[in-house]
């Protein structure tokens, strides 16, 4: 994996794009890595999309502003449309497939198909899609250990026992998928 | 301490609290509302101070009525709010009155938007306000650096007895980075022992925080006083960080707070390219770093200097005047919300040294 | 000992022995007194903290045995509440006029006796801007002629005298406010009372507490110290009636 | 027996005292102190009933009352 | 028109009327009410509109407010009272309207005293509100001048729809000297020609006055077109005047103002005794007449130049600027209200040439 | 020719066709209607003129064919008083939010309707800041939830909800004063009445007019748009009662 | 006969409407519209009796109200 | 005459100084001289004395605050004090002996005794002992003529009758007083 990561996690408000972000980044900390979370704030905010990005890096991080980022993970068609175009070659690109009928078109990426909203209505609740397309993420990159990212939702959601078995259930379903697909 | 991942804006809060400096007050404006609902619960859990006032011009004013207590206080706000507290920034200089303001600067002028800018240099560094005074300006470049000179703010104004002011444009306040908080939390001032503290002429002759001096010599006295003080400031409380300087330097760069790390970052992949240029980036705005950057910029292997800035053309200005017309300077600049991207930045350095845009 | 005399009444501990620049007949120094004397009956003196405005009276501070804030021009309250709220311990008061208090500084005092600060406010209402040679302020009088109104004020064009301590009584927030007067004998030992009560609530941390007091200004209305009181209890008295507006003893207001 | 003592270094010789006292004994002088103003004066001491009103009247305080012994009070203030 | 002998304040209040612009907006300040004083009974007599407003933010924003209706308007105050309009200015400037505003310096900072000082002239030349702008700073040094530069002030804003300052310390106001006004006076603006007035959208697509762009790119052009205005500005609206200038001088005084004709005193006198110095008085201090002053410093018989201000130096940051470090620039301030006398100005060049003082 | 349809409801000439930011259920549109329709009905577009405040009705100009000044926060009522003026033979109206009137604004809004500046004035009132995010405002309710009081507004530190109406309407100079609502058909009915007389009465050059009106923040009150209107009506109405506080035509208030 | 015509690109689908109908005839769609709302739609036309009343509910005026022929007034407005 | 004279009116506020000063000024300026008037103004005014510098000149005025002025004329015993040290030498001093019983002491400068407040009362009005300090000031320097002075009074107090005979009748003494003095 590269010295330094770049990802943009992008959708509409309430996709939870934000969260699944702050999860990365602070599991990334605690396993020790320089990591900095930045959103988009401003006009499109209210009642748009809404996107982060991630820098992990074993070095001190320079421009939070990444111009075109190693990867993106995108929720819906405008956020496709947006970072499809802006991640580097040799980038890494997950859709959501459940809300994007197409693909980024580029050859020089590598693309992988996330059916997010689907596998978490399967797993229960809309709401971990988000977590599902994270889990996916982490497992192709391995950019933090899968554990550590367990661990930290642990944390986060205490004692919410509920929440907590299927953020674990979503979890697993991203990863499955991810196994799947790295072949 | 354990590292934490917090957001700029909430940071600054915790900093404050920190510094032994639980008494905040200030108005809501984006982007640095975070440090009003951060604190709104936090400074409760320490037993602090928080109002939410119903102006910038009452919290320049309650600031001002506060910071006579000796105990240390602050607001945060950005480029609109700030300029109605020039009247009470004027009256706090002029009475010797320690107190951090919080600049997160947002693209004007007018409303102009919300997104991150730094074109409020001017106004921070020569003073909005009327009369012969200036203020501490500190810009730090990353959150944990904000962390660390809202503590310095602190001791600063209280060493000077002087208003300092941080800066930093909107992406200090909105990202999130590591951060680390000193282990032990600094008490708040004990105003009995401050010696111009208003504690109530109890056995003591009354004391009084004022800027009024009707008769024209003891006005004049006050303003050379405060002249002396900047002059000492000028003198012990410069700060800046170099980056990639060297002798293979062309070009140094002069940026400051985020701009200057997105320019790092350029340096990084200029240097990759086999192009070297240096970054001189201030950390004290005033006072400036003049001899410092004087040094490095007269060097003879630099050719040209180059200031990047989120504005159209401030800082600039105090380059050209510290390098005494010896060097040409250059100037880059985006502004209103737009950040100049390290590809903007590399171009920039490119076509001042006559070098054809490689594709990328 | 019927020959040793005792002295019934002198100038209280609080007020320095300056000689202040009031023009003669000026009744901001009975105010000042009257606050001078409080502070000193309630023993409040060592613990309090003014607050000085922009306006005639913002050399106070040289009259007083008291530590002083010097506020911008009607930010009085915004500096006190800002004192207060970090050493609720102290006893603070500000003392405004009626242009610092009613025309540039309307927001902050609306703002700080709706927060129900801690503090007391001493408004010496005279109906004109004494400091600055006389203009017209929010409280003028209909007709009366100012500097910057000659032929009178035109209601049409600067509207009528603005009444704060009914203005301030809307609020919800408890506070104490009364208007009071010190043109007569009489008015000012009821003047005292309420500013001595202003100052208990205070002390017992119950509620903001305003006094509107009218005052004099004999230079600028260019008439006789004896006429200025007169003309308050004519002109200026059926315009602004005295009495209390707002009480947190008294649920009847 | 009251009186009152009038410093006439702080009066201003606005005579608000003299209108308020109930006994009407007071006057201005014909001289003028140190700052150039006729200062207020006590004419017929003898009358004074010590009720503190020219006291409480006064803008710069420039009055004092004493008595000798006991004093009725007409105002509580 | 006959020469009237009248008070500074009363003659600026006067020339605005000349200009076409008996629409004033104000809140009373030493040293200069009796600019309202006097236009509260004068301008009724022309049929201008006179408010007395209840702050200077109110004024600030009455301005704003009038300005977008095509016709010239104006205000007077002093120093603490331009540090309130500063957050109005800032929106004025980023909303293209043309206002002009006159600052009759006292004393700072804080409330500071009522005297004459020339300490607000960083607020005024480099913005004191947020955002990338600037305004147009004029600075007369006799009532007559006062009165022409008043009248130019109106031209220059409807011309560049520019907020423009016209900075006089105290003495400017409170003097009388004999003034001529223009033969006709200028008729007011017909809102109904001016293509950016708020007039009714009627038969046309509504008109906005607004300094707000939420989108970042139409902000950034907004502030770059304001840079390209004060490009313009800078090239084509320098004034100074020289006095004594001759290849005889061997320093070179800076100084505007009421300062600059207590140097011309000084000057004469010095020529008496054989000294011979020049001085540079700079009009217009935004622009600064960079290239006149650079071209004159820099002139060999010029051993040092020497800025005289009523401060504790401000302007003399810019003589330095503009001089490159080519010569040495010396300063002498007095502030507060303490006006520097010819007697002083003339020891401090005896004392940069290494003369004794002769008695006197 | 019972086959030709006619309209009896379409969107008034005064608003744009533009579709606005506003939250799905805010009625900040149902006002922004109201003041179109009135100014259509009256015949005063084209000389009508705007002054937008810093609020969520910032971007108001953008919904309106009309022209539009836009202030800074809090200052419409100066802007609008500078404008009004030099040109008296406009309309002028200023559009705030409780924030920006209440808040910061008050000093503005005091002064301007005690000269009897002859605007008009719609006061949109929805206790809170809804455009920087739901913080407190002077006019949220006790206990009420935001994002600076996420425990409710404590009234002990930051007092009550200020009333502006009562609060205005102590002033002597003649206005017009109104509180509506718009959280059922009938408010709205009546909220519509009194802007129309607002702008009529501005019209006949009688005197200022304000028109409080009751809003809804569904994002930062975190309920539906339904339980909004609910939620005006039971909890807000009652300490912000509904009518006429102030008419120049009616001696009796 | 009255009708209304609801343009379901200014609907933001917040239901006021819905809820304030007399004759309680409109509802919301299954399926959204360009910016991703469920729009309100006419149930029963025929019941529709033009007053007006969800039109002047809607903040996004996204309501027009027809008739044809003569309609009743329920209210001035 | 020098080509540029200058004299500070000084005294109690309300002993018309300023006024006295004015006159002089809009009567040199008819007679078509640059004048310069600046009054004393700041914390001294209230309550305290007040003066007037009033700047007469052939050329172009400089500075409009003087040193050392040429003349000065004095109305009570602190502005004798004052101004009486700051004359230049061969400067010429005016000094209302109706309220000084002193004089200045110097003898580098011409000395004039003026009992301005008793020649006031003469003529039947305290208040024009200003009026005839400025004739006699005038009658001595000849800074301007006798006859515009005279007729700047009658311009500035147009009908008022009664007023005006007084103000010729102060003219003529503080005229015949001088010429006396100077003999
Ligand atoms: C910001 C600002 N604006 C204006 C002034 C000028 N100023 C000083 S005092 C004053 C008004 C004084 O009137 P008031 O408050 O009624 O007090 P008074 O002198 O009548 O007791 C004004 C306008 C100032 N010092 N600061
Ligand atoms: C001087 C200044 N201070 C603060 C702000 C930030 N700000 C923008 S809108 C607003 C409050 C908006 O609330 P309100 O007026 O109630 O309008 P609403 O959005 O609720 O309709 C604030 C504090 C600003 N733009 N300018
Ligand atoms: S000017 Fe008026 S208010 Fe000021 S001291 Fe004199 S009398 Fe009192
Ligand atoms: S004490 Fe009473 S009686 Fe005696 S002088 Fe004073 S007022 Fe008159
Ligand atoms: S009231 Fe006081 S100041 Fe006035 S005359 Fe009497 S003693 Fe003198
Ligand atoms: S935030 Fe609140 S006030 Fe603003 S548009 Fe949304 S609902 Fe309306
Ligand atoms: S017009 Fe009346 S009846 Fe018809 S849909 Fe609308 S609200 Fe219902
Ligand atoms: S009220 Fe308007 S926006 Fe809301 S659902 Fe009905 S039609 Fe749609
Ligand atoms: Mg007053
Ligand atoms: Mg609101």
């Amino acid at each position: 994996m590269a010295q330094q990561n770049e990802v943009v996690f992008a959708g509409f408000g309430g996709q939870g794009v934000m969260t699944a972000g702050q999860l990365l980044a602070y599991t990334a900390m605690d396993e020790g890595k320089h990591v900095c979370w930045i959103p988009s704030y401003g006009p499109e905010m209210r009642g748009g999309t809404a996107n982060c990005t991630v820098v992990v890096s074993d070095k001190r991080i320079g421009s939070p502003i990444i111009n075109n980022p190693y990867s993106a993970c995108v929720f819906n068609r405008p956020s496709l449309d947006k970072f499809g175009a802006l991640i580097r070659p040799k980038g890494l690109l997950l859709i959501n497939s459940s809300l994007i009928d197409v693909n980024s078109g580029r050859d020089d990426v590598e693309e992988f198909l996330v059916p997010a909203n689907d596998l978490a209505i399967k797993v229960g609740n809309p709401k971990v899609a988000n977590i599902i397309m994270l889990s996916a993420y982490v497992e192709i990159t391995q950019i933090i250990k899968f554990k550590s990212l367990k661990d930290m939702l642990t944390k986060k959601l205490g004692q919410k026992k509920d929440l907590l078995e299927i953020n674990y259930a979503a979890l697993e379903e991203g990863r499955k998928l991810a196994k799947k697909a790295v072949k | 301490m354990a590292k934490r991942l917090m957001k700029g804006n909430e940071a600054i809060g915790e900093a404050a609290i920190a510094a032994g400096a639980p008494n905040y007050f200030a108005y809501p404006i984006t982007p640095q509302s975070e440090v009003a609902e951060y604190l709104c619960w936090r400074l409760p859990e320490v037993g602090g101070v928080f109002v939410q006032a119903e102006s910038e011009v009452a919290v320049g004013n309650m600031l001002f009525g506060a910071a006579a207590s000796g105990k240390r206080i602050f607001t945060t706000s950005s480029s609109p709010g700030i300029s109605l507290m020039q009247e009470s920034l004027s009256y706090m200089a002029g009475a010797h009155l320690p107190v951090v303001l919080v600049n997160i600067m947002r693209g004007g002028p007018g409303l102009g938007g919300i997104l991150p800018a730094q074109s409020d240099y001017f106004q921070a560094t020569k003073g909005g306000g009327h009369g012969d005074y200036r203020i501490i300006v500190l810009a730090p470049s990353s959150v944990q650096e904000a962390v660390d000179l809202m503590i310095l703010a602190f001791d600063l104004a209280d060493k000077y007895l002087t208003p300092v002011m941080i800066i930093g444009d909107g992406m200090i306040g909105q990202m999130m980075e590591s951060v680390e908080f000193p282990e032990k939390y600094r008490e708040q001032n004990n105003p009995d022992e401050i010696e111009w503290a208003l504690t109530g002429a109890k056995g003591r002759k009354a004391r009084i925080a004022k800027s009024l001096f009707l008769n024209p010599e003891a006005l004049e006295k006050n303003s050379f006083l405060l002249a002396e003080k900047y002059k000492v400031i000028k003198k012990v409380e410069r700060r800046c960080e170099l980056y990639n300087v060297k002798d293979a330097n062309s070009i140094l760069i002069t940026a400051y707070g985020t701009m200057a790390r997105i320019c790092q970052t350029a340096i990084d992949e200029l240097e990759e390219e086999g192009i070297s240029v240096g970054l001189f980036r201030p950390i004290s705005l005033f006072p400036y770093p003049e001899e410092e950057l004087y040094a490095e910029g007269i060097k003879k292997n630099i050719k040209k200097l180059l200031s990047v800035e989120m504005s159209t053309g401030q800082m600039v200005e105090d380059v050209e005047r510290i390098m005494k017309g010896k060097k040409t300077i250059d100037f880059y600049g985006r502004t209103g919300g737009i950040v100049p991207t390290p590809n903007e930045v590399k171009d920039k350095v490119r076509e001042m040294l006559g070098i054809k845009k490689n594709k990328s | 000992m019927a020959n040793s005399p005792t002295t019934i009444f002198e100038r209280p501990e609080a007020l320095s022995t300056t000689v202040t620049h009031y023009c003669p007949g000026c009744t901001h120094g009975v105010i000042h007194r009257l606050v001078a004397e409080s502070l000193d009956e309630l023993g409040l003196r060592e613990r309090a903290v003014g607050v000085a405005p922009v306006g005639c009276s913002v050399l106070i501070y040289n009259y007083f045995n008291v530590d002083f804030l010097e506020a911008p021009h009607g930010r009085a309250p915004a500096l006190a509440t800002g004192f207060k709220r970090v050493r609720p311990d102290m006893i603070v008061f500000t003392y405004q006029g009626d242009g610092d208090l009613a025309s540039i500084g309307m927001g902050e005092i609306v703002h700080a006796a709706n927060r129900g600060e801690k503090f007391t406010t001493i408004f010496v209402n005279n109906a004109i801007y004494g400091m600055t040679g006389g203009q017209m302020a929010p409280t003028t009088m209909p007709n009366q002629r100012t500097t910057t109104s000659p032929a009178g004020r035109d209601v049409n064009l600067a509207g009528y005298p603005i009444r704060m301590s009914e203005l301030l009584s809307t609020l919800r927030t408890p506070s104490f406010i009364a208007r009071v007067g010190v043109f007569t004998p009489m008015e000012i030992i009821n003047a005292k009372k309420a500013i001595k009560k202003a100052f208990r609530l205070q002390m017992e941390n119950k509620c903001f507490s305003l006094v509107e007091v009218l005052s004099t200004c004999p230079t600028n209305w260019g008439i006789a110290p004896t006429d200025a009181t007169k003309w308050v209890a004519t002109d200026m008295k059926p315009y602004f009636p005295l009495g209390i507006y707002s009480d947190p003893e008294r649920k009847d207001v | 027996m009251p009186g009152v003592r009038i410093d006439k270094n702080y009066c201003k010789g606005c005579e608000l005292c003299v209108h308020a006292c109930p006994m009407q004994i007071l006057e201005m002088s014909k001289d003028i102190n140190l700052k150039g103003y006729f200062y207020a004066k006590l004419k017929e001491p003898t009358r004074c009933i010590g009720c503190r009103i020219c006291a409480i009247t006064c803008p710069d305080v420039a009055i004092n009352v004493l008595t000798h012994g006991s004093q009725f009070v007409l105002f509580e203030y």
